[in-house]
């Protein structure tokens, strides 16, 4: 179901066809062009106050050409209202990070990179968070099984033959 | 101690560069065995002194992978599974997750479902706070506060026992409503807890308020001020002790809340005495629902008709709540199966957590202590 | 009161003392060296308990152990040892070294063969009850000014140290 | 009997054996002042926790004996059979000589303490400088320990130790002063440093220290009571062994019997400077009140107060054996709870004869002060926050120390001119009248 609103109406506005407004239960969100990424948030931010970023993460959808889309949760306290900004990205395709624009960002980022492998440009540091470093592999993406891991660093690290 | 190297990089640690009498820095590494660390958190300090230049946070050591748990079980069977992410306020963690698939559903709980899940959320709400504050209090030195809380914290223990069979992770709630029926004599426990615990309430602030030590060891430690809130996402009582007087419950009600009449407490200073003034308000604020809920409660069903196979229509779904640490946040994305096809968890401890190296820096080691136990971080959550 | 087994312990406190005195220039590891020199103070201050002096070896235990030693070692502690262990120890001047242990040596001797010749003995006495007293009474009297001066002298120190360590003033 | 052993009783001379020359009852004295001071120690580990524990709504040790009254035992069995580890990397010398050091200052402490006008091993001239010089010898074992355990934690926690002991005996050392100047107000007009010469010169001025010069004397009493509770590490000015900060601070890396003789140091050190304290400013072995309640009929009250300690703690022993579950399972436990009320009730009837009776009250009164003391030390840890480093350096400095001056200041110049004293006196009294 479309969104329409003033908010809509700017956005559409300043980026035209590449923003696509849409409402589900109520809960509004954006379907964006992945080249519009870093400004349409620096403006969400600037112009529309929504200074407080919920969240950063990712959905893995492995049939579709571009394979991921990447989210991010958005909350203005002037206005009471919530939007979720969503992009599609490729395997392998980088993103720009928006830690320069909310710094909360750093380690939500950084998690939806030990999770998924998206690479943000222009994070400060961009490493595993809740793996340990030089593990394999990102668990949550749907080619990941729920009983695999890396038993090459559980062999080395942990001396075991398997964490299972 | 030694293997902490690997992973300071970012705090440019050259050794080449010390001189023969350069005394002045020192990598300390705190946990991930550490008493005040609340669990396993690994803290990397970098010290002038007992001065901190800078911190790094090393986390993951409690992953579970809960999200991806959850992408194979069905909607019901991943119920259970948040209760073990913030085992301390678990009824929050279940209120959450449950009323997020509700509104995939597109269901509503009945009303005396919401009460009951209201009472219970605030009851733990009180209990986590209590934790919180016994902790925080043992972490600043002060012993005693710690089984004050532990003896009111079990009260409300029993009474989750009594509803649900079990204390701590109860799973108390399913999608739809509840399982159980309030037991005979719930009413009369929970107003005799209230009546109970608020002089308790008295008690600790009795011990901890005014008490020199203890304002001297909180007051202007930790600050950050309300805009670094906002753009560390900081959320719950660390936000509004800087001034925000932002709460979901107020905000965006869900649940039973819009019916209730209660305070969002401020502190104004953001810094650790003010949360702890935060809290405790907010746990007599808690006191206030609890009993505007069990007066009002309304008869009638705990059971919304769900079937048995529950297959949301294919989209996706944000909800939040506001748990006792913060905004506690689902969101899920239906494929029309009956497992969901991602659940991303927001946990507020997490977020929040990101905050410490800003709130610690040109602070003492005994303030990042401070500062840990006034994030009220459960690393169950954090790490998921 | 009888003194117990004099010439036993005077022979205890000073061997050791000799013993701890090599000990601390011998030791490679700086914080061995000063544990040596607290165990040389520590066994002065009882050759002095043994002079009947017990003000002067209480103050000796108090400022050079309890305070001057506690803080050499709170330094030392802080510096970086494995570096300083791999200095060269010694400076290598064998001859000035030599010479003055040998000028020394004939000191004592001189000393053993003619000291009676050469100090008046002084009056044997057991002071013991009256001895804190004295030294109180010779401080604030006799010795006002030398005293004032060392306590300006101190001051002067105390500053200078604060000057010194505080970067930012 | 041999002369050697004889001949300090029989002269029956008003000195401490160390003072009289008698190497053997200094050798006796000894063993039981080190003897006692060790089972006060063991004593007070099971008070400790059973008050705490009282005091935070639980009950404390109740497993090990009828209340857990054999737990000291049990923990001494587990610390001795426990592996006594030194970590890789440790200097071991140093690491093993640290505990004892601790132990040798504070032990050597109790040779001056007077528990009675003869109960001392001996007094010296320098008394009390002899106890303020080797107690600070206690600050060397703590640095070394944190030095040569190799480990971070040890070291913060011996660097914090070593700053606070140092900064806090300036403060202690100034209280001490204004004391010792006190003593200079009897008779003969001369001083004393003597702890036995001490508390003679409160007895002689009619007055406890802390009571002189009012408030003078309390101010005293206060800084040094304060400085006391830092000098011992314990809360609120636990920090070098801070808990949540520094797991245990210096002796993080020890166990077994080396960390017990850690944890024997401490409290060792804690009635050491307690008996400081009552020596300087509570009159010592004196009970209370000599001259407000005074003459025989109050001498003899007082008299039967150590009998009548001892009976009402085998009173409340035997109410609490009445209150054991009867249950054959508890039968072993109301026994031994039986007996424990038993001694004391003999010990208790033994104070009451006359021989005995006479003899024990210096010493009945110096420990009666004492456990006030470490009840007082017990309260402390259950009430307070713990210090921040910086926190505690401005107590010590910025309000102690110049407190000490003061103080020190004002009691010279009023013993100096003592009708100064009455001149302010008599003015403030005036002036409230008006």
């Amino acid at each position: 179901m479309a969104w329409e609103s003033a908010l809509v109406a700017r956005l559409k506005g300043q980026f035209g066809s590449g923003v696509e407004a849409l409402t589900y239960l109520g809960q509004n969100y954006m379907q964006v062009d992945r080249s519009l990424i870093p400004n349409i948030l620096q403006i969400l931010r600037d112009e529309e106050q929504f200074d407080y970023c919920v969240d950063v993460t990712a959905v893995h959808y492995p049939k579709r050409e571009r394979q991921f889309d990447v989210l991010w949760i958005l909350y203005s306290f002037a206005a009471n209202e919530r939007v979720r900004v969503k992009t599609q990205i490729a395997e392998g395709e980088h993103i720009p990070s928006a830690v320069s624009i909310w710094p909360t960002a750093n380690w939500l980022e950084r998690e939806a990179y030990d999770m998924f492998g998206i690479q943000f440009d222009g994070h400060p540091e961009l490493k595993r968070i809740l793996l340990p470093d030089g593990w394999k592999g990102h668990p949550l993406r749907k080619d990941y099984g729920i009983i695999e891991q890396d038993s090459e660093w559980v062999q080395i690290n942990l001396g075991i033959e398997s964490g299972q | 101690m030694t293997d902490s190297t690997s992973s300071v990089s970012h705090l440019d640690l050259d050794e080449s560069k010390k001189t023969f009498l350069d005394a002045n820095e020192l990598i300390l590494n705190m946990g991930p065995q550490h008493p005040a660390t609340h669990g396993v958190l690994r803290v990397i300090l970098r010290l002038d002194g007992e001065k901190v230049l800078g911190l790094e946070c090393v986390i993951g050591y409690l992953h579970r992978g809960v999200e991806k748990i959850a992408e194979h079980r069905t909607y019901t069977m991943f119920n259970p599974y948040v209760d073990r992410m913030d085992y301390v306020a678990a009824v929050s963690n279940g209120l959450g997750y449950c009323e997020a698939v509700e509104k995939l559903l597109n269901i509503e709980a009945p009303p005396r479902a919401d009460y009951i899940r209201v009472i219970l959320t605030e009851l733990n709400r009180l209990a986590s706070h209590q934790l919180w504050l016994g902790t925080h209090a043992l972490d600043i030195g002060a012993m005693t506060p710690l089984f004050y809380t532990f003896r009111d914290r079990e009260e409300i223990l029993k009474i989750f026992e009594r509803y649900c069979g079990a204390r701590l992770t109860t799973h108390a709630f399913r999608i739809g409503g509840c399982q159980y029926e309030t037991y005979e004599g719930f009413e009369k426990d929970v107003k005799k807890f209230v009546a109970f615990v608020a002089p308790k309430i008295d008690e600790y602030e009795e011990l901890l308020t005014t008490n020199r030590i203890w304002v001297e060891r909180t007051k202007n430690v930790g600050t950050i001020s309300a805009k670094d809130c906002i753009a560390y996402g900081v959320t719950g009582p660390v936000l509004r002790a800087s001034g925000v007087k932002w709460d979901i419950r107020k905000a965006q009600p869900y649940a039973a809340y819009g019916k209730f009449d209660f305070e969002v407490p401020t502190g104004q200073n953001g810094d650790t005495y003010d949360r702890y003034l935060v809290r405790m308000a907010e746990m007599r604020q808690s006191l206030r629902i609890i009993q505007q809920a069990i007066d009002g409660i309304p008869e009638g069903p705990i059971m919304a008709k769900v079937s048995k196979v529950m297959k949301p229509p294919v989209g996706e779904i944000y909800h939040s709540i506001e748990a006792p640490k913060g905004e506690l946040g689902y969101f899920i994305v239906s494929d029309g199966s009956t497992q969901p096809y991602r659940v991303r968890v927001r946990p507020p401890s997490f977020v929040n957590l990101q905050a410490l190296d800003l709130m610690c820096r040109g602070q003492l080691v005994a303030d990042v202590i401070a500062v840990i136990g006034t994030l009220d971080i459960v690393l169950g959550e954090v790490d998921r | 009161m009888e003194p117990v087994a004099t010439t036993f312990f005077f022979y205890l406190l000073s061997g050791l003392a000799i013993l701890s005195g090599v000990l601390v220039i011998t030791r490679k590891n700086p914080v061995h060296s000063a544990l040596a020199l607290i165990l040389t103070l520590l066994c002065l201050a009882g050759l002095y308990l043994m002079l009947y002096a017990p003000f002067v070896a209480g103050v000796q235990i108090i400022l050079y152990v309890g305070g001057i030693m506690v803080l050499f070692l709170f330094v030392i502690m802080l510096v970086n040892l494995e570096r300083s262990q791999k200095e060269k120890q010694f400076n290598q001047q064998w001859v000035p070294g030599i010479l003055a242990a040998v000028a020394l040596g004939a000191l004592f001797v001189t000393i053993y063969i003619k000291g009676d010749a050469l100090f008046v003995r002084p009056e044997m006495r057991f002071p013991e009850a009256e001895n804190t007293q004295q030294v109180g009474q010779m401080l604030y009297s006799n010795y006002m000014f030398p005293f004032e001066i060392a306590s300006l002298l101190l001051l002067v120190a105390i500053i200078g140290a604060v000057v010194m360590a505080k970067k930012r003033i | 009997m041999p002369s050697f052993i004889t001949s300090y009783l029989d002269k029956n001379i008003h000195v401490t054996p160390g003072q009289y020359g008698s190497p053997f009852w200094a050798l006796v004295y000894i063993l039981v002042v080190f003897g006692g001071v060790s089972l006060a120690v063991v004593c007070m580990n099971w008070l400790e926790r059973k008050i705490l524990a009282h005091m935070q709504i639980r009950l404390g040790p109740m497993r090990v004996g009828p209340h857990g009254l054999l737990q000291p035992i049990a923990d001494a069995i587990k610390l001795i059979l426990k592996e006594d580890i030194i970590p890789e990397g440790a200097d071991r010398f140093v690491f093993w000589i640290a505990p004892m050091i601790i132990l040798l200052a504070v032990f050597s402490v109790y040779t001056v303490v007077p528990f009675g006008p003869t109960h001392a091993i001996t007094d010296m001239n320098i008394g009390i400088l002899f106890m303020l010089g080797v107690s600070s010898l206690g600050v060397l074992g703590i640095v070394m320990a944190g030095w040569a355990s190799n480990s971070h934690y040890p070291l913060i926690g011996a660097l914090r130790s070593s700053a606070q002991m140092v900064s806090y005996e300036v403060a202690m050392g100034l209280a001490v002063i204004s004391a010792v100047v006190m003593t200079s107000l009897n008779a003969e007009g001369t001083g004393t440093l003597s702890m036995i010469g001490i508390v003679q010169a409160q007895y002689a001025q009619h007055v406890w220290f802390i009571f002189k010069f009012f408030p003078l004397g309390l101010i005293a009493f206060f800084i040094f009571a304060v400085a006391m509770v830092a000098e011992t590490n314990r809360a609120p000015f636990d920090l070098p062994e801070a808990e949540s900060e520094l797991t245990a601070g210096f002796h993080t890396e020890y166990s077994g019997l080396r960390w017990s003789l850690f944890m024997l140091g401490e409290y060792a050190a804690m009635i050491a400077v307690s008996s400081i304290a009552i020596t300087l400013w509570l009159g010592g072995w004196m009970r209370p009140f000599p001259n407000l309640l005074s003459g025989p009929t109050w001498d003899l009250a007082f008299s039967f107060f150590p009998a009548l300690t001892f009976f009402a703690l085998a009173g409340m022993t035997f109410y609490s054996t009445m209150r054991m579950p009867r249950h054959s399972y508890f039968r072993v436990q109301t026994i031994g709870l039986g007996a424990f009320g038993a001694v004391f009730a003999v010990i208790g009837l033994i104070l009451l004869l006359p021989g005995v009776n006479g003899r024990v009250q210096d010493i009945y009164w110096f420990i009666f002060k004492i456990a006030v003391f470490m009840y007082l030390y017990i309260w402390y840890r259950g009430t307070f926050p713990r210090y921040r480093f910086d926190q505690l350096m401005k107590v010590g400095w910025k309000i102690l120390l110049p407190m000490g001056i003061g103080v020190l200041m004002l009691t010279g110049i009023v013993a100096l001119r003592t009708e100064l004293w009455d001149f302010m006196h008599e003015a403030l009294r005036r002036l409230v009248h008006v």
